[in-house]
């Protein structure tokens, strides 16, 4: 990472997506706190754009903007309105403690971790993506895998209605 | 856990100002997600009181408010009530009269069933291509209502014992041109519409009326010939000599939107053969009997009824020996086939509730009247 | 072959054999029938084999000045016959008669129509509600008296009595 | 193959790239470094949008779409403005700019007017991988056609956006259908087009331009089961009919759209003809072969022959517009999930295993004949195997209705004996 364009392109990135981030946070309306997560979700993209990992970049954005946060739009709207907005909640204090904790534990992280400069050629293709995910991490993406389709099912079992699962019996 | 997992219905309106109402027709829906739970028309929107109005004309003074009412086909109206006021006053109609008036009726049933196809076809969302293809030939239709009447669409060429004016000359020329592109026209419809995978999908099994509902809802013309009844008053209680021609009852086989559609666009077919053979033998003569123009029929009532293109257009005469009726009764036959309204869209998405409203070919002016 | 009218004897008699006292009078061109017996009658003439009137075709009042009459026009589609019942309502203050709802679906829209513009009530009636006017429209259109009810239109009067301003509709945000 | 016959040379229009390089390098002169970087990039968008795309919109998309389907609905369509009507798209979009562009008083503001803001970005930067020659593509990134997919679900945001926050119930009933409607269908479209990827082993759309053209065949003729698959889908994508349900005026009013009017209204309307268009390139750029034609592109420009591709397959948008009727929003699902998805894994299958044995036993190129063939039999067996199971027969379905003579009752309906299939 070097060059005049690319810190400045940095930096606009930062802000945005912090705030951004901030936003979804702040925000007492549900449909605007998840537009604030897309512009965040377009941000952090940016920055694997800045890492030359453009494979990321775009998965992120077909994946996160273009299916995860409209799911979440949907179910949102899909929701009764009296259980839609951001409501006050008794658990401030500890959420606060939490909150500060794991900021706390990350800061120190960031600062302790060692961060190496390697020569290694910044950029990672597709090619090379897939072929480690297929063997070397074959195991962990198999496993993710069968946990998403458990997932998947599990959702499926919750929101089926007795009277569906009487009509297809019957068909 | 389905309580907790559910959508939150809402009300929604469809119309009065909706592009699929064919005219200021407003149906409230309660929407569940795209599932219609319950519907409930609003009309009255076009009121007039034309039964209080008519009760302070004279018998012809009224000819005009009947093109007023169902406006897409004012020949059967004039021809209803022409029929009803005959009746009251024991008139009868020379054959040259009552053969015009059958030429008029069905051209006007053409006209009409071009526009209810069209609509309907729209409603499925052919993006406005029957629609103008239909259209095409209705002006055609209402090329020769005005070349005869003067008018296009209220016509007022009916009188009480005849029609208004000898047909003019070319007449016939006209009509016999026009009926080989209807022909064309009708079988482009059967091509593009009838026979098209997506309208199919569309209009099958969607909006089905039983016989026994259709019947019981007292519905009538294609709403009814769709359901599998076969009713049509042309045949079971002729008028104006529709005894001589040789044409079909078209009937559906389920009762449901497509079989509607394919009633009308056979109705089209017999219609074009009704015509023929009327042009065919037009009997010479007068075209109309001489009744004075404050008519004064005796006292009593009538009641008397066309196939209109939407279906039994009745009117309904209370004579009290005045120049002016008593009572003047309109049985509306697009408001009563609305009464299965909510027996077809209860249940349905919302584009299917617009299917089944579509199907009924409705029209505003005589909902209301 | 065209349909078959009924004549109100032929009628008369073939209801006072199905259901008796249900008749007050005869005349020339429609028979009478009692405003108790009236869902009774019709349902019999509806499933008996022999009359099979299934379709009510028309449904509409009349008012004579000292009484309404409300007018069936029902009919057979398998026999091929239409017959026209009539009912008296005497009671011009409070006019009430039994719904044949129940009997013939089709009745409800016109039954709402014959309230709306005559003031008739039907009885066990749906959801018998003004169709083609407001709620709230003052009188009853189609009476021979309307002019002369209170908030009809007055002769030189240009605009209905009781037509009040409406308040403006809330915003209802979608929800 | 011959090598590119196109000259450095500035005044050769066979590749458009060389004015471009020239102006840069006139500019290089009179500017620093940094700031021609970002003057390329802007003067590549302005380039593209201004050549191609602004002057595609308004006379394939506007006035050539009016035309066309008027000429199909047996009318006119625009001729009063200019010679032909040629001016009408321009006093189309002079009306607009004087509208007023109302807001309902429930809206929420600000995200109704952000919506065709957000809902305009995308479809510019869609045009930025599109290559229209061999050295005339803006970004050649490799990854591009990933880039397609990712940008082509941003205005599905855009288009939720208009239609919640105007708080109208038809709105929001085109805003929750389009959304549906991209995720069901993004998925077979993903991998519809996954399997071309794999095929021809690269993920850049000039690689595969250059892939179609060493063959050289075009990869419709490959793979027609993707080409379907992405047709049907992108439709859908883009509410054209006969998918067009997020707007279906005849149901929902205009959707999303049913709160806007004047240029905002206008913005949505001109940038959906523009992701047609975009759409119409990347098919014709995948599927059509690109800016090759067999040889062609060394004498008559690779633009040319691309943007004429692109028109073509903007026709075939014009024309479904003009003839089908619209499905309903359940049935679309189904088809979606129970039918396109099925068949672009089958597809997939089968293209892997057909690379597999292609690379792994060092086949000639003329190989990807012999899996067309394999690609054409199995699509038509599919859907014959399909109609069989779902026991489709259009022959024995009644579309003309019964005639009877007489009146009286209700006929039922005789099934017996070769009787209609209902």
């Amino acid at each position: 990472m070097s060059g005049f364009g690319i810190t400045v392109a940095f930096w606009i990135l930062a802000a945005l997506t912090l705030a951004s981030a901030g936003g979804v946070m702040a925000s007492r309306n549900l449909i605007h706190a998840v537009l604030f997560l897309i512009v965040a979700f377009l941000g952090v993209s940016g920055f694997f754009i800045l890492l030359s990992a453009d494979f990321l970049a775009m998965a992120q954005i077909i994946i996160y903007v273009g299916a995860i946060s409209v799911l979440i739009l949907f179910a949102i709207v899909l929701t009764p309105r009296a259980e839609r907005d951001n409501s006050e909640t008794s658990m401030v204090l500890p959420a606060l403690l939490l909150g500060t904790t794991l900021a706390a534990v990350l800061l120190f992280v960031l600062y302790d971790a060692n961060w190496n400069v390697t020569n290694v050629e910044p950029g990672l293709s597709a090619e090379v993506l897939g072929s480690a995910l297929l063997s070397v991490w074959v195991l962990p993406f198999e496993l993710a895998s069968v946990l998403l389709t458990a997932a998947l099912v599990g959702a499926l079992m919750i929101v089926r209605r007795q009277e569906d699962e009487e009509g297809d019996s019957a068909s | 856990m389905s309580e907790i997992v559910k959508t939150e219905p809402f009300v929604m309106n469809i119309g009065p100002q909706h592009p699929s109402t064919h005219g200021v027709f407003r149906v409230k829906v309660t929407v569940d997600g795209e599932q219609i739970t319950d519907a409930e028309m609003v009309i009255g929107y076009l009121h007039r009181s034309m039964e209080k109005l008519a009760e302070e004309r004279t018998y012809t003074q009224n000819i005009p408010f009947t093109d007023r009412t169902d406006y897409l086909s004012s020949m059967s109206n004039n021809l209803g009530y022409c029929l009803a006021v005959e009746k009251l006053g024991g008139l009868s109609v020379p054959a040259r009269g009552q053969a015009i008036r059958v030429i008029m009726a069905e051209l006007q049933r053409l006209a009409s069933h071009c526009m209810g196809a069209g609509a309907f076809a729209n409603d499925t969302g052919a993006w406005q291509t029957p629609v103008m293809w239909f259209n095409r030939e209705r002006e055609r239709i209402l090329d020769i209502f005005e070349m005869t009447s003067g008018a296009r669409l209220t016509c007022n060429y009916m009188r009480i014992g005849g029609v208004a004016f000898e047909l003019r000359s070319g007449f016939e020329e006209a009509v016999r041109n026009l009926l080989p592109r209807l022909q064309q026209t009708i079988a482009d419809g059967q091509e593009l519409l009838a026979e098209n995978e997506i309208f199919i999908a569309r209009a099958r099994d969607v909006a089905v009326v039983s016989p026994e509902t259709a019947i019981g809802a007292s519905l009538t013309g294609p709403m009814l010939r769709g359901s599998g009844v076969a009713w049509d008053i042309r045949k079971a209680d002729p008028y104006s000599g529709y005894e001589k021609y040789d044409f079909q009852i078209p009937i559906g086989y389920k009762g449901d939107a497509y079989d509607r559609f394919t009633v009308r666009l056979e109705e089209m077919r017999q219609s074009i053969k009704i015509v023929e053979q009327a042009l065919d033998d037009l009997p010479g003569g007068p075209h109309s009997t001489e009744v004075p123009l404050a008519f004064r029929p005796p006292a009593g009532e009538a009641y008397a009824r066309i196939e209109s293109p939407r279906g039994e257009l009745g009117y309904y005469l209370i004579s009290d020996g005045g120049p002016s009726p008593f009572r003047f009764h309109i049985r509306p036959p697009s408001l009563i086939n609305l009464s299965v309204l909510k027996e077809m869209t209860v249940g349905a998405s919302v584009a299917d509730a617009i299917i089944a409203l579509g199907s009924v070919d409705i029209v505003v002016g005589e909902i209301d009247r | 072959m065209s349909t078959r009218w009924w004549s109100s004897t032929e009628f008369a008699e073939f209801l006072s054999k199905l259901v008796p006292d249900s008749i007050s009078r005869v005349e020339e061109n429609a028979c009478y029938l009692v405003p108790e017996k009236l869902v009774e009658a019709m349902m019999a003439l509806r499933d008996d084999a022999d009359s099979n009137f299934v379709h009510l075709t028309n449904l509409c009042a009349a008012d004579y000045w000292d009484k309404f009459e409300v007018i069936y026009h029902i009919q057979s589609l398998e026999k091929n016959c239409i017959a026209s019942v009539k009912v008296e309502v005497l009671d011009r203050e409070n006019p009430v008669l039994p719904s044949v709802t129940s009997v013939w679906h089709g009745a409800w829209l016109q039954e709402c129509e014959a309230y709306d513009l005559y003031g008739i009530r039907f009885e066990n009636h749906p959801n018998l509600t003004r169709i083609l006017l407001w709620e709230g429209y003052p009188g009853w259109p189609l009476r021979k008296d309307f002019l002369t009810m209170p908030g009809g239109l007055q002769p030189g009067l240009n605009e209905f009595a009781g037509t009040a301003a409406k308040p403006e509709p809330p915003v209802h945000t979608v929800e | 193959m011959l090598s590119f016959l196109a000259t450095d040379h500035w005044y050769d229009l066979r590749d458009l790239a060389n004015l471009y390089r020239v102006v840069l390098e006139g500019l290089d002169h009179i500017f620093p470094t940094g700031l021609v970087y970002v003057l390329t990039a802007l003067l590549g968008f302005i380039a593209f949008f201004v050549v191609f795309v602004l002057p595609s919109q308004l006379y394939v998309g506007v006035y050539g779409e009016r035309r066309l389907i008027g000429r199909m609905q047996a009318r006119q369509g625009p001729n009063r403005v200019g010679p032909l009507g040629l001016l009408q798209p321009v006093a189309d979009a002079i009306k607009l700019l004087q509208k007023e562009a109302l807001t309902p008083r429930s809206a929420d503001r600000l995200i109704m007017w952000a919506a065709p803001v957000l809902f305009v970005a995308p479809a510019i930067l869609i045009f930025a991988v599109i290559p229209f020659g061999p050295r005339m593509v803006f970004a050649d990134i490799p990854v591009s056609l990933m880039y397609f997919l990712a940008i082509s679900s941003l205005p599905v945001i855009a288009s939720f956006m208009a239609g919640w926050s105007s708080n109208n119930k038809y709105s929001l009933f085109g805003a929750m259908r389009i959304v549906a409607m991209s995720i069901s269908y993004e998925i077979p479209l993903v991998l519809g087009l996954l399997a071309v990827s794999v095929l021809s082993g690269t993920m850049s759309l000039q690689g595969m331009v250059y892939w179609q053209q060493d063959i050289p065949t075009w990869m419709i003729l490959i793979q027609p089961i993707a080409f379907a698959v992405y047709f049907i889908g992108v439709s859908a994508e883009l509410n054209r009919t006969p998918t067009d349900i997020a707007e279906a005026e005849s149901e929902i009013v205009a959707g999303y759209l049913t709160e806007y009017s004047g240029m905002r209204w206008g913005l949505f309307y001109g940038m959906d003809i523009a992701y047609a268009l975009g759409a119409s390139a990347f098919a014709a750029t995948i599927f059509f072969g690109g800016w090759s034609l067999f040889g062609l592109e060394q004498w008559v420009p690779p633009w040319l022959i691309f943007i004429l591709k692109t028109y073509l397959f903007y026709f075939v948008f014009i024309w479904t517009r003009g003839t089908l009727p619209r499905l309903r929003i359940d049935q679309l699902m189904s088809f979606a999930w129970k039918f396109l998805l099925p068949i672009a894994l089958i597809n997939l299958l089968v293209v892997a295993v057909e690379r597999l044995i292609w690379t792994s036993n060092d086949l000639p190129d003329a190989i990807v004949w012999a899996f067309g063939a394999v690609n054409i039999v199995l699509m038509v067996g599919i859907v014959f195997i399909w109609a069989k199971v779902f026991k489709y027969d259009p022959k024995k379905r009644p579309t003309k209705p019964r005639l009877v003579n007489e009146p009286g009752g209700y006929r039922p309906v005789d099934l017996e004996q070769g009787g209609p299939s209902l």
